[in-house]
Formats: C-alpha cells, structure tokens, sequence
C-alpha cells in the first residue's frame, strides 16, 4: 500500500507510550503520523464539531461508546488497549509504609486525586478511598488535579504531600519514593478504549494503525509504559 | 457673480449665551472685533471658521461657506485661525508646526513663505525646539506664523498679541499692516488694545452679549463724538494724507491732508508723493483761541468746532472739529470748554502734539 | 524547519497576525468609543469587554460551537465555500482576534479620550481633512496607548492558550503554537523541555519589549527634527 | 449556602480583592513607570508585561514550585509560619495579582503619562503636597484609566482559570471558583449546566460593565456642583 | 531677626538661555518686572515658586526659601502664582477652583475670603460651570481669583491681565491696588502694559537676555531721561500729592505736590486731604517759553529744564524739567527743542493736559 498519514486525538496521559508507538509504526509500516494530545474530554468536543482527526485514543471508555452511538465513530472499530494502573505516591521515601496508615493520619493535610469528574484516574482513587472507607474523613483535604498531570505536579512540588496517580507516570526521574500499588479490586478498571473516527474510514493508515495498536508488539510497548492489557480484546 | 466682503448671519447658543449676528464686512483690510470678555467674539470667530455649530449664512467674497442645506467644513475654508490660547501642536517641533499647514496648502496657492515669516517673526533661534520649551511669546508668535503659512483667503486673529511687548509688537505690526495692503484679504482682528486697533483697523464692530452693537469705517465711527466704544483713551480719527517733504536733518516728514499739512516722524522714510494715513488720538488735541508758536507743540491748525458731546465719564468732553474736510476729535475737560467759551461754528486752533502721530 | 522551529514560526505569525488585525479593526472602535455620544456607546463598550470574562477554554468552546459546520457562522462560511474555520490557522486568528479584543481597544480608548479637541480643530483650520487629522494629530499624541495595546494584544496572544487549544486542535505544524507546546511539555512531564521553551519565551519577549520601550523613550524625550 | 452559589461568592470575592490589591500597588509602579526617568524604569515596565506571556497553567506551574515547600517563596512562608500558599485562597489572591498585574499598570502607566505636568505644578502653587496632588488631581484626571484598568483586572481574573486551577487545586468552598466551575461542566459534557453558568457570568458582567460605563459617562459630561 | 524685603540671587539655565539675577526686592507693593519676549520673566518666577530647579539663595521677607543646602518645595512656600496661560483645574468647576487652595489654607491664614474675590472679579454668574466653557478673559478672572484666595505673602503674576478688555481692567485694577495697600505683601507683577505697571508698580525691574539689566523705584527710575525701559511711548512720572480741594461742578480735583498744584478729574472722589499718586506721561507733557492761558491746556506750571536727552528713536528728545522738589518728563521732537532753544538751566511753562493725569 501507498505511504499514507493518520492524524491522532489521544489523551495527554498516553503521550510517552504513544510517542514510543508512533516510531516503531512509522518504522514498520511506512505510514506517517500527526498526533494532537489533549484531554479526553476537550479532544471529544473538537471531533463532534469537525476536527480533522483519523482515530482517537481516549482515555476513558464513556467518550468512544458515546461516539460509536452518535456516529462520529465507526461502529465495531471500539477497543481497549491499555487499563491504566493506580498508584498511591509520595516523592519522599520515608512518607508511608502502610498506606492506611498514612491515610488515616490526621497529618496528611493535603492529599492530591485527579477531578472524579473530569479524569479516570480520579474516579478510580475516588473509589478506592470509598472502598476504604475513607472518602467521607479525606474529602475536604483533597486537592483535585484537572488532570492527572496536574495531579501529579502537586506531589512532585511537595504541595501536597502524597496523591493517587498513574503508574505510567512513575518512571524516569520519579522511581524513588513511597509507592502502593492500588490493587485491581478498589476500584473498576480505567478502560482506555480507542476507535475509528468517520473522517478516517476509508484511510488505509488509519485502519493499520489500530491494528498496530492491538498487536502484540504494541502491547508490549504499552506494558512497558506501566499499563495493563485486557486479557480479551473485544 | 461674486460679490465682494463677508456677509454674516449667524446664531447659535449655549445654556446662557445667545449668539445673533448680521454682519457686512469688507472684503479686505481689517475690521476689529471688539467687547468686554465674555460679549462672544471667540464664538463669533468660531462660528466663522466653521468650529462652532450655528444656523444661519454665511459667504466671504463671494464664496457660501453655509447656508440652510450646505456647511462647508472646516478644513475645506480657506481660512487662518490665530487662537486665543496659543495651540501649537505639542509632538511637534516648531519647524513641524510651522511645516503642518504649508504641507497642506497646494503649491499653487501658496503666497507666503517660511523664510519670510521665520524672519518677520524672529523664530529662527528655535525651529528645532518643542513647543513646551518656548516662553509665552514665542509661542504665540510661532502660532501667528503658522496661520499665516496656509495664505489663507480669510484671517482670523483673536488676541494674536497678547503676550508680547512693546518692542515685539511694535516689530510685528508693521508685517500685520503690510499683510493687509499686499495680500488683499479680509482679516478679523479681536483685540483690547485701543492702538493696535487704531493702527491697524479699517472696520469696527463693537459686540456686547451676543449682539453687534455698532459697526462701521473706522474713520466715521471713530469721528462721532458720541460713539459708544469704549475706547475713550483710545479715541482717534485717522486721516489719509500724502508725504510731501522730508526734513532729514531733525528726523521729520510733512504729511498734507485736505484740510492742511501736519509734520511727523518719518520712522519709515516714506518718500515724497506717497499716501499714508495718520491716526490722531483726542488726546492729543487741544483747543487754543489763537495760534502761540512760543511753544513745543508745532503742528497748530485752523478749524471750526462741529460739535460737541459730553463723555459717559462726567467731567469730559469730546469737541468734533474741522479743517477742511476732515474731522477731527479732541478730548478736552467740561471746564475748559466751559471756560474758552467754546461753540459749535466757532472757529479755534487746533494744537496737535507732533509726536502723537503715528503712520 | 524542525517542529520546534515550526512551533515558535506559527506562534509569532499568530501574535503578529493577531496584533495587525487588532490594531486595525480596533482602532475606528476605540476612536468611536471615545469620541461618540452616540446611546449604543455604552452598551458596546461593556460587549467588548466581555470576551475577558469567560475562560478561555469555555470561550473556545462556545466558538467551536458558532463556528463548527453546525454553528450560525459555520454555515455561513460554508455556503461561502470556506469550509469551516476550526483547526486552520484562519480559525486561530479569528479566535485571537476575538479573544484580544478587549486589550487592544481600551488603552486605545484611553488615550483617544484624552486628545485634546483643540488639536483637532487646530488642525482642521491648518486645512486638514478627518483622515489627516487622525493620522497627523491623533496617532502621535496617542502613540502610548498603540504601545500599550500592542504590547498587550501581542504578548496576550502568545501567552493565551485555552482558546487556541480549543479552536486549533493542537496539530503539529498548523495550529501547534508555543503556549500548547509548552503546556503539552508540562503536562507529560517533559518539564527539562518546558523549562527550555518557557525560558527562551520569557528572555525573548523580555529583549523585546524592553527595546520597545526604550525606543519608545527616545521617541518621547529627543527633539523632533521635523 | 449551595456548592453554586458558594462558588459564585467565592469568584467575585477573589476578583474583588485582587482589584483592589491591584490597584493599590498597580498605582504608585504605573506611576512611577509613567514620570520617573530612572535607568531601571524601562527594564521594570518590561518585566511588569511578562506574566502575560507565559500560558496561564505554565505560569501556575512555575508559582506551584516557588511557592512549595521546597521553593524559595514557600521557604520564606514557612519561616515566617504562615505554611505554603498553594490551595489557600491567599495563595490564589497572590497568583491572581502576579497574573494581572499588567492589566492593571499598563492602563494606569498611559493615562498617567498624559496628565498634564502644569496641573502638578498649579496645585503645588495651591499648597498641595505630593500627596495630596496625587489624589486631588491626578486620580481625578486619569479617572478613565482608573475605570480601564478595574475593569480589565476584574474581568480577567473572572475568566482566568489556568494558574487559578494549578495554585487552587479546586477544593469546593474554598479555591473552586466559577470558571473552573464551568471548565469542569464542558470537560464533562454537562453542557446544559456549562450555558446555563456561563451565560449567567455573560449576562452579569455585561450589566455591572455598562452599569459602570454610564456612571462614568455621567460623570465626564455632567457639570461638578463642587 | 528679620530681614524685610525679597533677596533673590538665584542662577538657571536651559540650553540656550542663562538666568543670573542678583535682586533686592522691597518687601511690599508691587515689583513690576519688565523685558522684551523670551528674556526669562517667567523663569524668574518659576525660579522663586520653586518650580525651576536652581542655584543660589532666597529669602522673603526674612524666611529664608532657598539655600545652599536647603529648598523648601513649592508647597511650603507660602506664595500664589497666576500662570502666564491660565491653568484652571479641568475636572473642577469654577467654584472648585477657587475652593482648591482656600481649603488648603490653614483657617487663621485666611485673609480672603471667596464672597470678596468673586464680587470683585465678576464671577458669580458662572460658579458652577467647567473652564472649557468660559471665555478667555473669564479664565484668567477665575485664575486671579484662585491665586488670591490662599492669602499669600508673596504674590507672582504673570501677564495676569493679558486677556482682558479696557472695562475689565478698569475694574480689576483698583482691586490689585487695594490688595498691594491693605495686604502689605510683596507683589511680582510681569506685564507688558506701561499703563498697568505705571499705575501699579512701585518698583521697577528691567531684564534682558536673563540678567538684569536695571532696577529702582518707579519714581526714580522714570524720572531718568535716558531710563532704558522700552516705554518710550509710556515713559511716565509719578507724582505723590494731596488732594486739596473738589469742584463738583466739572467734576475736577486740585491736588498740590512738591511745586504745584495739578487739576484732575475727580472719577473716584477723593477726600479733599487724601494722598494720591499722579502718573503724568512724558507724552502729554508739552512746554512753552510763556503760559498761554487761552487754551483747553489748563494745567501750565513754571519749570526748570534740568536735562535733555535724545532718544534711541531719532527725532525725538526726552526733556527733563523741575517743579519745586518735583521732576517731570516731557518729550518732544528735537526740532521744537531746536526752535525754542531749550537748555539746561532755562525757565519755561510746562503744560500738561489735564485728561492725562490719573491716579
Ligand atoms: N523648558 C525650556 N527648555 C529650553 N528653553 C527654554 C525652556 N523654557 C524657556 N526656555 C527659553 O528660555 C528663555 C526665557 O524664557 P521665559 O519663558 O522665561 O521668557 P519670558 O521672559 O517669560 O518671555 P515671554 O514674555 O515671551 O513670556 C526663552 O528664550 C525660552 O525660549
Ligand atoms: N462651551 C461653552 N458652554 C457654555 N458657555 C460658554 C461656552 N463657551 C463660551 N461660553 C460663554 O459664552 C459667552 C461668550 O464667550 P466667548 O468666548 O465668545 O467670549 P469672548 O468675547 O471671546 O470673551 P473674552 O474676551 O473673555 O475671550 C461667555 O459668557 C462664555 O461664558
Ligand atoms: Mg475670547
Ligand atoms: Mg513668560
């Protein structure tokens, strides 16, 4: 097939891995890629109203099923490839060992989670303090991140002192500290689904790209970034 | 068909002020625009240079600057506009103010120069400088010299020498005076100052509250001994007459007159045979029953008493003469009227100081 | 041209864009808001304002919407054979534009109120027409305000970035300008790249402006040779 | 009180003080840019200008580390026993006056250059003292630079939400204020709540801004009875 | 201990213009100060206001304002300044002006109050109108009236009267001479007007290119014939008298001096006893080698001619004559001095009008 261009919406938290799974497609297929990040949210309302984009990388799976039903989606074309992992941090290594412990503290001021609203992230460390038991004690001395980035900025600047954030952002710079991997049971899995968007039905790179995207090789990439894999994808 | 001189029939108002002028001015020479502050000679002149919304007529020289329908504006008027305050323009320099008109008038129009005014004015030490670096009487001269840079059809001046002295003024009105004989147009001249009015006017309308209250050549109205400008100290005649000797020795020329001939400094050195007009203050006249030549006054003429009137001032009056045909006043006190018997049809001597005559 | 070159070249063709636009349409506005009495002055004054009120982000939403291929002005520059105006540069400056607005017309408006009326009709007599007068008198006695408004207006566009985000989609190469950058920099945690391009943002701006006002400076102090 | 209402209290009461802050160390920096021929003053009005640069979430980030507890001005407050600024409502109140400042002083800067000196010099004549000046004819002479510089502080810090929601941490009743009420409601596709609150600001501030224009209005043609 | 008196010795400059003066100022009445456009009048009072940065030392009426280490800043001092273009406060209304420094005048210092200055300057009519909507004369009122109303103890004006007609002079200048004689503070007083500073000043400074270039009392300095004051056509003496007695019949006055007896209108009425100053201008003073009692010329005293001096104009010779203790000007063209073969040491009749004797 012709060298073609797909042009991507993904989630900002995705961006290293999808940076990573850009190369290596471009290298393999000979295709090109376009990427914009942005929130899940903002880059929903951009495609609903004429965006020029090929397929989507949410990071959720609300937004993909709304666009499946609506029909800015291509039907079918809906999967998960990537869960995202939850993790309790704080920067500095002597701040927990038993999170519980550190979360039942009086002297945890701040605690900083993603917005539930906005972010998945936030609703799943919403729901894993619920599942604790502690959401009621804990929910006035949450700060919320409009993203999980912004979650993430308030630990690492020491304004708050521990938070829930994603996994996949523990790497590099930031291994060291006091980590607790929220187990998968807290709370129901951060799905991040993509699809095919109307505007990339018929564009042949497009369609390679998602099929990169659950290919084994690519999984292993997206494991590498701190993600799971479904086990079955649909 | 044109028709020549400035006819005016303008109103307009603000919340206590009510302007109502009809005005037939001349074509060209000076007509002096005189009241007590406040009267509305500035809102006259603006109204004339288009500044100030009014109803009414208006045409210069033949030309309809507004009518009912029609108001030509501002800037398609040729005229000059002196400001009372001076209004130089403060971003730019005295060269660039001077330039800002002269730029905008085209080439063929143009009949004064900047060499010219730059040095009848004396502006050349600070064409470089900003306005807010000039003294009070620079700036107005730089603003009298930008007017007259767009050699406007129309010149209005309000006050244009306030703030000069003596010497200035005396440097200055000889240019004026030459303005009006050479360029042949219609100048509107406010001023408070009985000699520079005197001097240069051909024309005077006096205004009080919006109104014009007396008009006329400055020759008639001056020569009426009732009349009502406030001048009194200024009271003048002035009196066409031509040079007909000089005597170089003690600085003097003689000037005859119909009526007889009068000596007077020849400042100018005007040459023989050339007209001029001699501006003869009542205040400098005296009344003597016979001539005395024993004394330093020189110029003693024949003439008969017109008439006379008393002065709003009590305690004066202003004696109508005549020498031949010309009239002059002189400003004398009741009692010495009283006291020489003085009457109409009387015949006297007419004892002018010399060095009260000026060209 | 790298993408980061690519980057900073749309970002300044944005802000200059923007600011030239601005300072076209802005001033007959600022010039009628100072000078009219007309009884809409008012109430289009407190319009111009309003772009400042909303966030950004809510604001570029709310322009996605007018200009999408459903939005009133969508429609129309589709019937006019435009296509749409998001995602293309021409979206971007529409957006700024709107966005700026308000930075530019009010120090303009400011210092047109302050000119003083005798100037102009000085100048008037001085056989000046409206359009001389504005440039000859006006502009130089205001030039302060245009320095303000421009320096707003410009420095407001690099720096804003919600509506640009919202209305440009982020697309490398097109609508990819400095602040998303920089934004995106901070949000992947590539905080070494943020630092860099946050750096070279602030020290270029700061040589600029500061050349600006000292040009400015001179301006007002030197005599004038003209 | 209701989380909406809450949050509506809590936005006019952070863009009331930041005015206010504003105004009251915007007017002696403007003043100072506009009179004073200092070397430094050019290098100064440059600065000033800066915020606006940088896009808002980046400068919220860059106040995030210096206000932290690691950072210099988060050192400082500690020391002094204040805490750290970020998420406390002070903490916003700082970033707020950081971010507006040139809204506040570029306006003000303008009008101030054109007061004319000899009205300093007739008031001195008139036993005024330098401050006594400063209130009794300079303000009342830059009025319209006063009303400019207000309302574009207020308004902007209304609308302004990136370094609000980085410093503020949207903690509700305390740093979640409307626009990044109304940024939440669009990210989350409540988009009947996002018109109904944006249209509401929209609607407000465009009856306080021509509230605000006729009063001053009133004020520059009406004869002073004083 | 106090010093009474002004000592100025203050230095400035600008790019092309020094300013050194050294002054000894009475301590009150009025200080006319003289010079052509551009000479540094107005730097001179900045200077004294505290307005222009300078050097040197000044001191008022014993409180030192200025020295080497010390200025006190404008502010302090406790002076009014009438600005040469009037300034009013645009954003206050006439009655806000006016109110500006007298609210800022201490209680215990006030020693003018509004109702006077607004009664004696005409401004009622127009207390709550903003200046852009006054005339220019009716500006420079407001301006006089504001500067009054601080109750200074010095007094600068610059050109204060510029603007205004002869009426409203007329009407204004009693009220400075009241002011100079009841407030006993120093005036500083720039005009262009001989008339206005012979009638007000009772001293005189001449400056020219920044210096000064003479300085005395009025009576003195006049009375020189070759005083280089620009007056020529306003040269003057001033005469102190007593008014002895009223004719209210002609409205006339007799007023005796050092010499004489002199008849004046009586326009004010003064008490017969009451002292008075008579101003007689050089050009109204005519001599002849007898008296001539049958002309309008009433006032013919016998004099001495002390000297004779030609003027700068050509033509024109300054005579300096002597009645009593009391020395007069008269000018008259060289040639009649010539023809009468006038010289010093010789007795004449002096004739001088009676219309041009004022107060
Ligand atoms: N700010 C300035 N910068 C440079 N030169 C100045 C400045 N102000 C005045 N001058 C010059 O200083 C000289 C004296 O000015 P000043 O205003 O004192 O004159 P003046 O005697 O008051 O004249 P006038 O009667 O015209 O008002 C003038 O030559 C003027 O050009
Ligand atoms: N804009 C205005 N609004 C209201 N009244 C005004 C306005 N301008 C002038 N006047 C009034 O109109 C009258 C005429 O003013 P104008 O300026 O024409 O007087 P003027 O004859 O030029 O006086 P002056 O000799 O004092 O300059 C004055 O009583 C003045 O108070
Ligand atoms: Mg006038
Ligand atoms: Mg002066």
């Amino acid at each position: 097939a012709r060298a073609g261009e797909v042009r991507l919406a993904i989630a900002t938290n995705f961006h290293d891995a999808a940076e990573r799974l850009a190369a290596h497609f471009s290298e393999t297929t000979g295709h090109s890629t376009r990427i914009s990040y942005g929130s899940t949210g903002k880059l929903y309302a951009q495609i609903r109203h004429g965006a020029p984009f090929d397929a989507y990388l949410a990071a959720d799976e609300e937004r993909p099923h709304l666009m499946e039903r609506e029909g800015s989606g291509v039907p079918g074309t809906r999967f998960t490839y990537a869960i995202g992992k939850l993790v309790l941090w704080s920067p500095d290594a002597e701040a927990f060992r038993e999170p519980q412990a550190l979360l039942e503290a009086d002297t945890l001021r701040r605690l900083a989670i993603a917005n539930p609203k906005t972010a998945p992230y936030g609703l799943a460390a919403k729901q894993t303090l619920e599942h604790l038991g502690l959401w009621k004690t804990l929910e006035s001395r949450l700060v919320r991140g409009e993203s999980i980035a912004q979650t993430f900025q308030f630990v690492a600047t020491g304004n708050a002192k521990a938070g829930f954030v994603a996994l996949a952002q523990l790497r590099d710079d930031h291994q060291g500290g006091a980590r607790w991997e929220v187990p998968n049971t807290h709370h129901e899995p951060i799905a991040q689904q993509a699809i095919l968007l109307d505007r990339g039905r018929s564009n042949e790179a497009a369609r390679a790209w998602l099929n990169f995207l659950a290919s084994a090789e690519a999984q292993d990439i997206i494991r590498e970034y701190g993600y799971d894999i479904p086990d079955l994808p649909e | 068909m044109k028709v020549p001189g400035i006819h005016a029939r303008l109103s307009t108002g603000f919340e206590r002020f009510q302007l109502d002028v009809a005005l037939e001015l001349p074509g060209d020479g000076v007509t002096a625009l005189f009241g007590h502050s406040g009267c509305g000679k500035t809102t006259l002149l603006r109204c004339i240079a288009g500044l100030q919304p009014c109803t009414g007529r208006l045409s210069v020289n033949g030309n309809v600057w507004q009518d009912d329908d029609t108001s030509l504006p501002v800037h398609k008027r040729p005229l000059a506009y002196v400001f009372q305050e001076t209004s130089l323009f403060p971003h730019l320099s005295v060269n660039g103010n001077l330039n800002y008109g002269y730029r905008r008038t085209p080439m063929a129009q143009r009949r004064i120069h900047p060499s010219q005014v730059i040095d009848w004015l004396g502006l050349s030490h600070f064409m470089d400088r900003r306005p807010e670096r000039l003294s009070g009487g620079e700036r107005q001269r730089v603003a009298i010299a930008r007017a007259l840079l767009t050699s406007p059809r129309l010149l209005l001046m309000d006050e244009p020498l306030s703030a000069l002295d003596q010497t200035s003024k005396r440097e200055i009105l000889p240019y004026l005076e030459n303005l009006r004989d050479t360029l042949d147009i219609p100048i509107i001249y406010v001023s408070h100052s009985a000699a520079e009015v005197a001097r240069l006017a051909d024309y005077i309308v006096m205004m009080d509250q919006g109104r014009v209250v007396a008009e006329g050549g400055i020759q008639e109205t001056l020569a009426r001994p009732d009349q009502p400008f406030a001048l009194e100290e200024g009271a003048a005649v002035i009196v066409p007459a031509v040079i007909r000797e000089r005597d170089p020795q003690w600085h003097l020329c003689r000037a005859e007159f119909d009526g007889g001939s009068l000596w007077l400094r020849d400042d100018r050195q005007p040459e023989p045979g050339s007209r001029v007009r001699l501006q003869i203050l009542a205040r400098d006249v005296s009344i003597a029953l016979a001539a005395n030549h024993n004394q330093s006054i020189q110029n003693l003429l024949p003439a008969r008493v017109m008439d006379m009137a008393a002065e709003q001032r009590p305690g004066m009056t202003t004696v109508r003469l005549q020498a031949g045909q010309t009239s002059f006043l002189s400003r004398i006190t009741s009692r010495s009227a009283h006291q020489l018997g003085l009457g109409c049809g009387m015949d006297v001597c007419m004892q002018i100081k010399s060095v009260a005559i000026v060209e | 041209m790298s993408p980061e070159w690519q980057t900073v070249w749309l970002t300044l063709k944005l802000a200059g864009i923007t600011t030239t636009v601005l300072m076209v349409i802005g001033t007959p506005i600022a010039w009628w808001l100072a000078r009219s009495s007309h009884w809409l002055k008012q109430p289009v004054a407190a319009i111009v304002a309003l772009p400042l009120v909303l966030p950004p982000t809510v604001l570029g939403f709310y322009l996605l919407l007018l200009m999408g291929p459903e939005g009133i002005v969508g429609t129309l520059t589709q019937t006019l054979g435009l296509g749409t105006l998001p995602f293309t540069f021409a979206g971007l400056v529409v957006a700024s534009v709107i966005y700026s607005l308000p930075f530019t017309v009010q120090p303009l408006q400011n210092v047109f109120a302050t000119v003083n009326e005798r100037m102009l009709e000085v100048a008037a007599t001085l056989r000046a027409s409206p359009l001389d007068r504005f440039f000859s008198v006006v502009i130089p006695l205001a030039r302060p305000g245009f320095l303000t408004a421009a320096v707003l207006t410009f420095a407001h566009t690099l720096g804003e970035f919600g509506v640009v985000l919202m209305i440009g989609g982020n697309i490398p190469g097109e609508t990819r300008v400095l602040s998303v950058a920089i934004y995106d920099h901070v949000e992947t945690l590539e905080y070494g790249k943020a630092h860099l391009l946050a750096g070279g943002m602030l020290v270029f701006s700061f040589i600029v402006l500061l050349a600006l006002y000292l040009i400015n400076g001179r301006l007002n102090n030197g005599n004038l040779k003209s």
